[in-house]
């Protein structure tokens, strides 16, 4: 697994990559909820384009941090689920909360 | 094709994926689709996770056993750990139930829903044991029989 | 970061790239360069093949034992298995030995070459133990000093 | 491992990809073999560009098939050694006895 992230005002985009278990889970908890307390962004764009795997402990980092988003004001996006690992994230219903957009420019341009 | 594998994990985090890609080997050599070595990914994924946090409390120095066994186009695959234990298993396979308001508490619905049989042991105090089955090809056969 | 990883493989060919994989997994985890890797897995593959081939003569019935361990920077990584043995280790060792006309006799001399040190220990009749350990940037180091 | 062959005039041309051992040895020994049994070929091309391991066991396999050629006057020729498993069949000696070009038309069209 390897996480790229960049920030764009006040938007944290991350692309991640490979196998999303425990291990990206902490990772990613630990960036996000870093960059959220110091107020450095305040959304989250989730790139999952180059995605090959993602068990529930993903799935609970990413909506723990929705939750706290929601909070705030904020705003969770994620971008190009794969089809592998769709149905994962539809098991957990996702995609009820969640907004997906094709590419990382709608999602920071967006509404 | 016949295999076996066990293997004994350290209890770190690091472990879930050894045990993930250890499985899928095994199935690959049946005749298990990409998708379902996928399902067979995930469902060994929670498990194990589940050995390491919930078991272990995500200490280091313990072991999980992972068994992986090949009977032609079925496979097995054991999980145990010596940790905690699950007081009420039925409650704790139910969708949404965890003891750890950050996590989902889908892991054993994922094992269900992904594999063909599941079955789960556990003495509190002394540890868990969890079994699963899939053979391959089996969700063609359950989607072409319409069941 | 320390890890263990033990596994038990049944004697079948398919499982090389099993415990190559394994090791090259848990040597991940530490701060091996990609070549590293490269060369622990070739080690790994020439010892449990020669215990699948020779100590146990293709039979698939038996079980080969792989133990990897990290240490900090510094893997360690054993093959055993309770086959036939070795009568001469010195001779065994020598690069162009081989008991079959088809292999190369290179397996011990690729273990030597790729890894920092390596064991054999085997009794005719009861089996084999290779130890084999590799640490972390040793290659660059070598260079480094000239060595 | 996955191995992808044709059969061009009297050359066997072999693709091979991914991690070759004694499971690879054994299947490329079983087919090239049986080809040149059967008379189909007379000259092995063995294209290893997509190989990202290989050991002593898929060595001796090509060795073997290399000596066999030699012995019934046909030849052998590597197409595109990636730079991860040249040393290895530098170790073995093997370019010093087999020919490699940079393209199957080379090593088909070849002297
Ligand atoms: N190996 C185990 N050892 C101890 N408790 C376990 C084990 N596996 C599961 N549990 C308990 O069962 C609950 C539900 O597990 P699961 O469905 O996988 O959801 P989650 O892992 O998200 O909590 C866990 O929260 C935990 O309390
Ligand atoms: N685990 C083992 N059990 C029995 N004999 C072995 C074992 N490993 C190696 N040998 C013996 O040592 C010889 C040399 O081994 P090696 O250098 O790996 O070359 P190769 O595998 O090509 O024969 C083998 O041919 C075999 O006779």
């Amino acid at each position: 697994m390897t996480m790229e992230h960049l920030t764009v005002g006040a938007s944290l985009v991350t692309r991640l990559t490979g196998e999303l278990d425990l291990v990206a889970a902490a990772e990613f908890r630990r960036l996000a909820d870093d960059l959220l307390d110091r107020r450095k962004v305040r959304h989250l764009v989730v790139n999952l384009e180059r995605v090959t795997f993602l068990d529930s402990s993903f799935l609970g980092a990413l909506l723990g941090r929705y939750k706290r988003l929601r909070m705030e004001g904020g705003r969770m996006v994620l971008v190009g689920t794969p089809p592998t690992v769709r149905p994962t994230l539809e098991a957990a219903g996702i995609y009820a909360i969640l907004r997906e957009v094709p590419s990382e420019s709608e999602a920071l341009s967006g509404a | 094709m016949q295999n076996r594998v066990v293997v004994e994990l350290a209890s770190v985090p690091q472990n879930v994926a050894v045990a993930r890609l250890l499985a899928a080997m095994v199935a690959a050599q049946a005749n298990f689709t990409v998708a379902e070595v996928d399902e067979i990914k995930l469902a060994v994924s929670e498990a194990v996770t589940n050995a390491v946090i919930h078991g272990y409390g995500s200490q280091p120095e313990h072991v999980v056993r992972l068994e992986v066994t090949l009977f032609d186009n079925r496979l097995e695959v054991l999980v145990e750990d010596q940790g905690r234990g699950i007081d009420d298993i039925a409650l704790a396979m139910q969708p949404a139930v965890s003891s750890d308001p950050d996590r989902m508490g889908l892991g054993f619905c994922f094992m269900e829903s992904h594999m063909d049989s599941l079955e789960v042991e556990s003495t509190p105090g002394r540890g868990t044991r969890v079994r699963m089955t899939k053979k391959a090809g089996s969700e063609h056969l359950a989607r072409a029989t319409g069941s």
